[in-house]
């Protein structure tokens, strides 16, 4: 099941490489992801032997953000479908600055796809670390030439940018591996792997000094990955240049892969009793992520950075969900759920969006309700959902993250939280809000533009879904999520 | 004998209230050395009005024409929560002081919009004013009744008033006068007299209320002279209730009392108009605040323990 | 035993400083080159018994990597871009070095923070592991070009690898050939951007490539 | 229950399946409009049991959410404003079937019934929710829903504006409400409603304050209105009376459940609300009088009746501590039926100004006149309203102020200084309130239905249809009835006020029957003066009758052809006043003088500006602004910047952990 889970997608991978027919192509991508999501939900029903020694294991979190990663793909490769079916390898006149570019070639975008979804699954079920941080390094290496998709200057300093600080951030992390490594050498039992379980086992006989320093690296390595201000700077740059259908895996599910990658760090600092170290440190970082997302969302000009920067905000709220601890850590989990549907949704809205008006300025777009009347109600769908109104799934993680902090006593946190939120709320109205309502702009109203099937139902299918976590959390996933957050410090 | 009291009461009212005015007509006559006309005018006035037909302006509406017949009703109606000297009220209940100056509102309010139903400008610009003023009139009249209701602990008119002795004047006699000055800066306000409005000329520019009523003709004007002088006489009853509060125990001679100090009040009226100018419209509110703190200077007394 | 590795971990300082004040990339390329040279020597005297066969494997293949291919790439990037030395860098090659003196300290500080533990016997590979790291990082601010940014982002992964060396012994393969497989992708993906950033831009001045912003 | 619940799923459904028919307009106006009306009715039977037979009902479930259960129940007080929610809201839509036929043509009507009926579905679920959760979810879909039938008419920049306005306001205002809950649940260990157990008078404080701030700015008490002005104007006429009439008394639902909750309210409660209701009171009245828009007006005299609603309860709370049972039971009940009154009549004068709206296409007061006769229905029904609001007898609004008056003037409250002060802000405020309200309304009604039309559009205006007539006679009659039965039903507020005051039954029953027989008092006054003007109509018909009756044109002091262009306006109706408050009023005044000899034009006009939103809340927002825009400098696109900051990040976090 492990095995076929990472492989099928590698696999396809390779073969579509060689595949020359487009179309067959695309229904590759389909269909893998097709497999991919029923093995997991399998997976759901029977669980997975582990693998490897140990080193590959389906344990709660990791089945918990496969669903995620294997859900969103399901999604984004209908989306990208017929979204290569529009973007077929002819030259195409940059709306911006009037440039005339190619896209990448369509094998190479499908292989990469697959091979990101690969590596992520990778990311999900490693236990050793030093896997993990294999995987994880694949993941960057994978999805740079997806970034670099359309080829114009700006997509390439956006790729250039992505690879080099990602690069950064993951060498760090593997310092940080290193130094695991090392406090594991000071303890007096022969195993002295980097498997996960065997960590937690020793936990009370790690070298604590070598491990404190482990946790600083891997958090500024993967947090980097992970979008935590302040290293999150690529992440808007790639978000804004790179395909929506890219910008949505890499907001929905890349950022939850490093995130686990921090949380598995969390889990052997917590066997070794260094809760009062790594929690003072994700608040941080979770506050300064909200805080400086604020700051770039209000009067954000661009509509798809201000998505990027609301997904720095909301890596931040995840961050900050474990840093406080208790029933903020079961807040944390169902906001990564509920957090890369919404933004999923949106990016693919924003896709469509910036397929209609060819622009993405705020400014020059309005009246999408009247333009296109589906990928409008999903842009304000998504925009309520994605700030934490009710009936929307984001509501309840953030009440939960909030009600942990207010019943801890940590007032001055969650004033600031609430207010953060609220701040964020105004900014991103004020965009929205224009977008969606008004009457179109003249001079766009004659360019024609059908909403094909193709690009709403992805989207459509995943605001369904955060709606029905805003109502009913199914039992099985809420038993799921109360596990997940079981085993990084909460109940 | 208690309704016939109330029933005397409330006929005196609507019979005698012309009656001030002509009172105060012939007072200002004496001052300017006129002869003047007899004190009965008013009530010729009245009789030649009703006995005319009416004009009606093309722009008026039923609003117009429903204005002094809802304007004359309200004002009867309060006269039935009047008490005066030893008469009853027809009507006493807790709280019905409220519905006393609530009634004046309702009555305000249709004398204001069958003003603005003519569409004229005179008449928009005296409906302005009187809206103005009378905003800050009513917390001068209500707080000063709230004073005497503290004091007295009673809310209904007729309670306040029967309670009311002239013993206490050398206790609350503070009170009663910050009061009774304020309630009579709001009988001029609201009966339209100096110095707040001078009902003498007919420069319309000038005046608040008689701008109003310049559309009226026949019987609807003499409903409105007739609710003016209803008005006249219920805020002078209750500045006789405050500042004469005579508790014999004979219920004539009590009345009496109040009736004379009615006359008196008339005149004296008569003398403020002979002797006094009207003050500039943008000083009106002043005095009206001005009335409004002095309730609440005497309010303070009663209950701020400063008595 | 303990003599060499010293000498190596000296020689690793020392090019550090060499790259922090160097303004010709050939120059920098064979500084950096030398010192995966020197890196990929490390393992094999930290190890008490002496060296078992995979690590003589790595090892060599790292000296592959490293002293050869990653010189060679570079190289031919830099033939094909034309460019010679770093012009007019954020940070001037005297201050760079003066940075560079700090670096030391704070590394040294950092190394009495963190003690190896007694089996790894050198007291120096800490802090200039931790200086290596530094002064890659510093490449990759203080200078303008794509390439020598590729080139600080290898010293930095030098730095990262000392502290693999050190490890060695006690774990498995798999580290290192995650480093490998990290370097050779890393490099390999980089220098392919930096031959889209030349074509793209007609030079590989960073400077240019800060229209995204806010 | 069960009736209740199906009426809500009757609403629910019809909400659904009005988008279904979109497309064509009066389908979705008839679909999503008798779902309502059907709904309404069936759902109102368990809240009129409740209030008249007592009891509780309630219903609870399970519901896989976290920290959620579903679980409503329907006490007197939910039921006591149920009343008005249902009634309002079936009469709104049957209006809004009529009202928005005009748009059928050109817009989807689907979405708007389905907000609407969403609405209401959420109103009622707000008032029976006992969990926090479902609270906060039914809140915020009542926002929600709310926003998109103010944004209906979204190609207008202002009402852009003012949805996102108001979706500001209320996100704030939810911010609040998830702290007070969570604090809330803290202490009664549930996220069920309950009582709470004894707590530290601190704690207590810290929830009230959370709870007013929370609930306040969905009220609209001043300074935390802001919203309303701009987003009751901008919405449908039946949407801004469901907002006004009872969307906005949540609020005031929610601070009294609050109260309920924490039990024993200290002074400074009673302060609190009684200063926010005389500074909203007055300066809602005030800002009224100086609007020139009809429906903002309305906007401002809610936020008036909000501050009414506040004293009335603040000195119900007094009254509660100081243990004095008639200013506690007079002030609550005051306040609460004051809740009821104002639905109606402010629901009755936004359905009679939406028909203004609807027929001549502008609310611009001054660009109005004489519509009297042209729709003789609306200005009758306007009128009745607009009588109703400043408190005039014999309409149901000054049965509910009278009681607020009443507990002040009561004996027995002479205590000291702080009576002076809450019968200065009361009795003081509510006359003045009082007076300028009557200022705001004759003007209102005045210039808008009297005198001769000031624009063609005004001209032309025609009746409106048979369906809004019909609702807003209908709450019209309500408004008279409601006041002439006013001393029966202060008795359906006992059992609020026995959860509410902490008195026992019986010293509640004395009050109420005293209180009720000094009303039916008020009701003989009334029906004497009803009886006396119409034997005075008949007296003046006599007088009148084979008397010439002529018909002429104004007199105007000697013009012979006085224009329409010649009346008193809006604006010159309240200068005076606004002068005389010009330092609250932030008025501009757009002058442009005649010049030369023979001037041909010269043109006068004012507008006045909220003094909380310029002064207090744009500088803030500004500045907010100007903070971040200074701040982004940070991230201004170098690549060695951003790796900057990961090495000094790493640096910095190396150094200071391991120091």
């Amino acid at each position: 099941m492990i095995y076929a889970l990472i492989f099928i997608p590698a696999a396809a991978a390779v073969l579509s490489l060689m595949i020359q027919n487009d179309r067959i192509r695309r229904a590759l991508i389909v269909g893998t992801a097709a497999v991919h999501t029923l093995l997991v939900l399998t997976a759901w029903q029977t669980g997975a032997a582990p693998r490897c020694s140990g080193w590959l294991v389906l344990d709660q979190p990791a089945l918990l953000f496969l669903t995620i990663t294997s859900i969103l793909f399901s999604a984004c490769s209908i989306y990208a479908a017929g979204y290569l079916a529009g973007e077929s390898g002819r030259t195409i006149r940059d709306f911006k600055e009037g440039l005339f570019f190619r896209n990448a070639p369509e094998a190479v975008f499908s292989a990469c796809l697959l091979a990101f979804l690969a590596t992520m699954t990778l990311t999900a079920l490693s236990q050793h670390l030093a896997l993990l941080w294999v995987a994880m390094e694949a993941t960057t290496l994978a999805s740079a030439p997806l970034i670099y998709f359309h080829r114009h200057h700006r997509s390439l300093e956006a790729a250039w940018k992505y690879l080099l600080i990602c690069s950064v951030g993951i060498a760090l992390a593997l310092l940080g591996t290193f130094f695991i490594g090392i406090a594991v050498s000071h303890t007096s039992v022969e195993d002295k792997s980097l498997v996960l379980s065997n960590l937690i086992q020793q936990g009370s006989r790690l070298n604590l000094t070598w491990l404190k320093a482990a946790m600083l690296l891997t958090l500024v390595g993967y947090g980097t990955k992970m979008g935590l201000a302040p290293l999150h700077t690529w992440l808007p740059d790639a978000h804004s240049e790179s395909p929506s259908v890219i910008s949505a895996l890499l907001s929905g599910a890349l950022l939850n892969c490093a995130f686990l990658g921090i949380l598995r760090i969390v889990q052997v600092c917590r066997a070794a009793g260094l809760e009062d170290f790594y929690r003072p440190l994700l608040i941080l970082f979770g506050l300064l992520s909200m805080g400086w997302a604020a700051v770039f969302i209000l009067g954000q000009g661009d509509f798809k950075r201000m998505l990027a920067y609301s997904s720095v905000e909301h890596v931040g709220i995840l961050a900050l969900g474990i840093g406080i601890g208790t029933g903020a850590v079961f807040g944390s989990m169902l906001h990564a759920v509920n957090h890369s549907l919404t933004k999923a949704m949106l990016f693919l809205a924003a896709g469509n969006i910036l397929g209609a008006f060819k622009t993405k300025t705020i400014s020059q777009v309005s009246g999408v309700l009247e333009r296109l009347p589906w990928t409008g109600i999903l842009w304000l769908a998504g925009f309520l959902a994605i700030t934490g109104m009710p009936p929307f799934g984001l509501f309840l993680s953030e009440f939960a993250i909030a009600k942990a902090m207010i019943e801890q006593g940590r007032f001055g946190i969650a004033a600031a939280f609430l207010g953060v939120l609220t701040l964020i709320f105004a900014g991103m109205a004020s965009a929205f809000l224009k977008m969606a309502q008004g009457s179109v702009a003249p001079e766009t109203a004659e360019m024609s533009h059908r909403e094909s099937f193709t690009h709403v139902l992805p989207p459509l299918a995943l605001g369904v879904l955060t709606l029905l976590l805003g109502l009913y959390v199914p039992p099985a996933v809420n038993r799921l999520l109360h596990e997940a957050a079981a085993a990084f410090g909460g109940f | 004998m208690l309704i016939l009291g109330k029933l005397i009461n409330l006929l005196l009212c609507l019979a005698a209230a012309p009656l001030l005015g002509g009172i105060i007509n012939r007072t200002k006559a004496f001052f300017a050395g006129r002869k003047g006309p007899s004190v009965f005018q008013p009530y010729y006035d009245l009789f030649k009005l009703f006995q005319k037909g009416a004009v009606y302006s093309q722009t008026a509406g039923w609003v117009f024409r429903a204005g002094p017949v809802i304007g004359l009703a309200s004002a009867a109606a309060a006269a039935l929560l009047m008490p005066l000297g030893g008469l009853p009220a027809v009507l006493a209940f807790e709280g019905d002081l409220i519905v006393f100056v609530y009634l004046f509102a309702l009555l305000r309010f249709f004398l204001v919009i069958s003003a603005l139903d003519t569409g004229s400008s005179f008449e928009g610009m005296g409906a302005a004013r009187e809206v103005t003023f009378s905003a800050l009139a009513e917390p001068a009249f209500l707080l000063g009744l709230a004073a005497v209701a503290k004091y007295t602990g009673h809310t209904s008119l007729s309670q306040i008033f029967s309670s009311l002795d002239i013993t206490d004047w050398p206790a609350a006699g503070p009170t009663l006068v910050l009061v009774g000055i304020s309630t009579g800066i709001v009988f001029l306000s609201e009966n339209c007299r100096i110095p707040v409005d001078d009902p003498n000329t007919h420069l319309e520019l000038t005046m608040i209320h008689e701008v109003m009523v310049l559309d009226n003709g026949g019987p609807d004007f003499g409903m409105i002279l007739y609710t003016a002088a209803l008005k006249l006489w219920l805020l002078g009853a209750v500045l006789a209730g405050i500042l004469v509060p005579v508790h014999t125990g004979n219920v004539w001679l009590d009345t009496t009392a109040a009736l004379l100090f009615l006359a008196l009040l008339a005149v004296l009226v008569g003398v403020v108009e002979s002797s006094m100018a009207r003050l500039r419209l943008l000083h009106v509110p002043s005095l009206l605040i001005g009335a409004a703190a002095l309730s609440i200077v005497a309010l303070m007394l009663v209950c701020g323990g400063l008595l | 035993m303990n003599s060499a590795v010293d000498l190596i971990l000296i020689f690793l300082i020392l090019s550090n400083l060499a790259l922090l004040g160097l303004s010709r990339l050939g120059a920098c390329i064979r500084v950096a080159a030398l010192q995966g040279v020197a890196l990929g020597l490390l393992p094999l005297f930290l190890v008490e018994s002496g060296p078992a066969a995979h690590q003589l494997f790595f090892s060599a293949l790292l000296i592959g990597l490293k002293g050869i291919v990653f010189p060679w790439l570079l190289t031919v990037v830099l033939r094909e871009i034309q460019v010679q030395r770093e012009i007019e860098p954020f940070i001037g090659y005297g201050s760079s070095l003066a940075f560079g003196t700090v670096f030391l300290i704070v590394s040294l500080w950092l190394g009495s923070r963190l003690p190896l533990p007694a089996s790894m016997q050198s007291g120096l590979i800490v802090p200039s592991a931790f200086f290596t790291i530094m002064s890659g990082f510093f490449l990759i601010i203080a200078r303008k070009k794509a390439l020598t940014q590729v080139l600080g982002y290898l010293v930095l992964e030098n730095g990262i690898y000392a502290f693999g060396a050190a490890l060695s012994e006690n774990q498995p393969v798999l580290i290192e050939l995650g480093i490998l497989l990290d370097l050779f992708a890393a490099a390999f993906v980089m220098g392919i951007a930096v031959f889209h950033i030349n074509r793209e831009f007609e030079h590989i001045d960073t400077d240019k490539l800060s229209g995204l912003r806010t | 229950m069960s009736f209740f619940i199906a009426g809500a799923v009757i609403i629910f459904l019809s909400s659904v399946s009005s988008l279904f028919f979109g497309r064509k307009g009066d389908w979705a106006s008839r679909v999503g409009g008798l779902g309502t009306v059907i709904g309404s009715a069936i759902a109102l039977i368990p809240p009129l049991q409740v209030l008249l037979k007592g009891g509780v009902l309630s219903l609870q479930t399970e519901w896989s959410i976290p920290f959620g259960t579903f679980f409503i129940q329907i006490d007197s007080l939910s039921a006591f404003f149920l009343l008005p929610i249902l009634v309002l809201c079936a009469l709104a839509a049957v209006y809004g079937i009529d009202y928005l036929k005009a748009y059928q043509t050109h817009r989807n009507l689907g979405p708007v019934w389905f907000f609407f009926n969403l609405l209401l579905v959420s109103m009622l679920v707000v008032v029976t929710a006992r969990n926090s959760l479902l609270f906060l979810i039914a809140w915020e879909l009542m926002t929600l829903a709310s926003f998109f039938l103010v944004t209906f008419e979204h190609h207008r920049p202002a009402v852009r504006q003012a949805g996102f306005l108001y979706l500001l306001a209320a996100h704030i205002g939810t911010a609040f409400l998830i702290i007070f809950f969570v604090l809330l649940g803290s202490r009664t260990g549930s996220a069920d409603f309950a009582a709470v157990p004894k707590i530290p008078s601190m704690a207590a404080d810290i929830l009230f304050v959370l709870a007013v701030i929370g609930f306040g700015i969905k009220a609209g008490f001043m300074p935390l209105h802001i919203w309303l002005p701009h987003a009751h104007p901008a919405a449908p006429s039946h949407v801004s009376a469901v907002m006004s009439g009872v969307m906005i008394k949540t609020g005031i639902y929610g601070l009294v459940r609050t109260i309920c909750l924490l039990q024993t309210p200290p002074a400074w409660w009673g302060w609190t609300l009684i200063i926010l209701g005389a500074v909203s009171g007055l300066l809602g009245a005030l800002f009224a009088s100086a609007q020139q828009d009809l429906k903002r007006l309305l906007a401002y005299c809610s936020v008036e009746n909000i501050g009414i609603i506040a004293l009335g309860l603040g000195t119900g709370l007094l009254g509660i501590h100081q243990n004095h049972a008639a200013l506690a039971v007079l002030g609550i009940a005051g306040g609460l039926l004051h809740v009821l009154n104002h639905a109606f009549f402010k629901g009755l004068l936004f359905l009679s100004a939406g028909s203004v709206l609807h027929s001549t296409g502008t609310g611009q007061i001054d660009r109005l006149g004489g519509l009297m006769k042209q729709m003789p229905w609306t200005a009758a029904a306007f009128l009745i309203g607009a009588v109703a609001v400043p408190g005039i007898p014999p309409l149901n609004g000054f049965f509910s102020e009278f009681l607020i008056y009443l507990g002040l003037f009561k004996k027995g409250i002479n205590s000291g200084l702080e009576t002076v002060i809450a019968v200065l802000l009361t009795v003081g405020g509510l006359a003045l309130i009082g007076g300028l309200a009557l200022a705001a309304f004759t003007k209102a009604f005045g210039i808008v239905f009297l005198g001769s039309p000031r624009s063609a559009s005004a001209q032309h205006a025609h009746e409106a249809g048979p369906l809004m007539k019909t609702s807003f006679l209908i709450l019209a009659m309500l408004c008279l009835l409601l006041g002439l039965f006013s001393p029966r039903l202060i008795y359906v507020l006992r059992p609020v006020l026995l959860s509410l005051t902490g008195l026992t039954n019986e010293a509640i029953q004395i009050e109420l029957v005293q209180a009720s027989s000094i009303l039916s008092q008020i009701v003989k006054v009334a029906v004497l003066f009803g009886l006396l003007a119409g034997g005075l109509f008949l007296v003046r018909i006599r007088l009148l009758r084979g008397r010439r009756v002529e018909s002429a044109v104004t007199w105007d002091c000697g013009y012979a052809q006085p224009d329409s262009r010649m009346q008193y306006t809006g604006t010159s109706f309240t200068q005076f006043l606004a002068d005389l408050f010009g330092r609250l009023l932030p008025t501009r005044k757009n002058i442009a003088s005649p010049t030369g000899f023979f001037p041909n034009s010269g043109q006068y006009s004012e507008e006045t500006d909220d003094s909380c939103e310029k002064y207090l809340f744009r500088p803030a927002a500004r500045q907010i602004v100007r903070l971040s825009a200074k701040l982004q400098w940070l991230q201004h696109g170098r690549l060695q910047v951003y790796i900057l900051y990961i090495a000094l990040a790493l640096w910095i976090l190396l150094i200071w952990k391991l120091m």
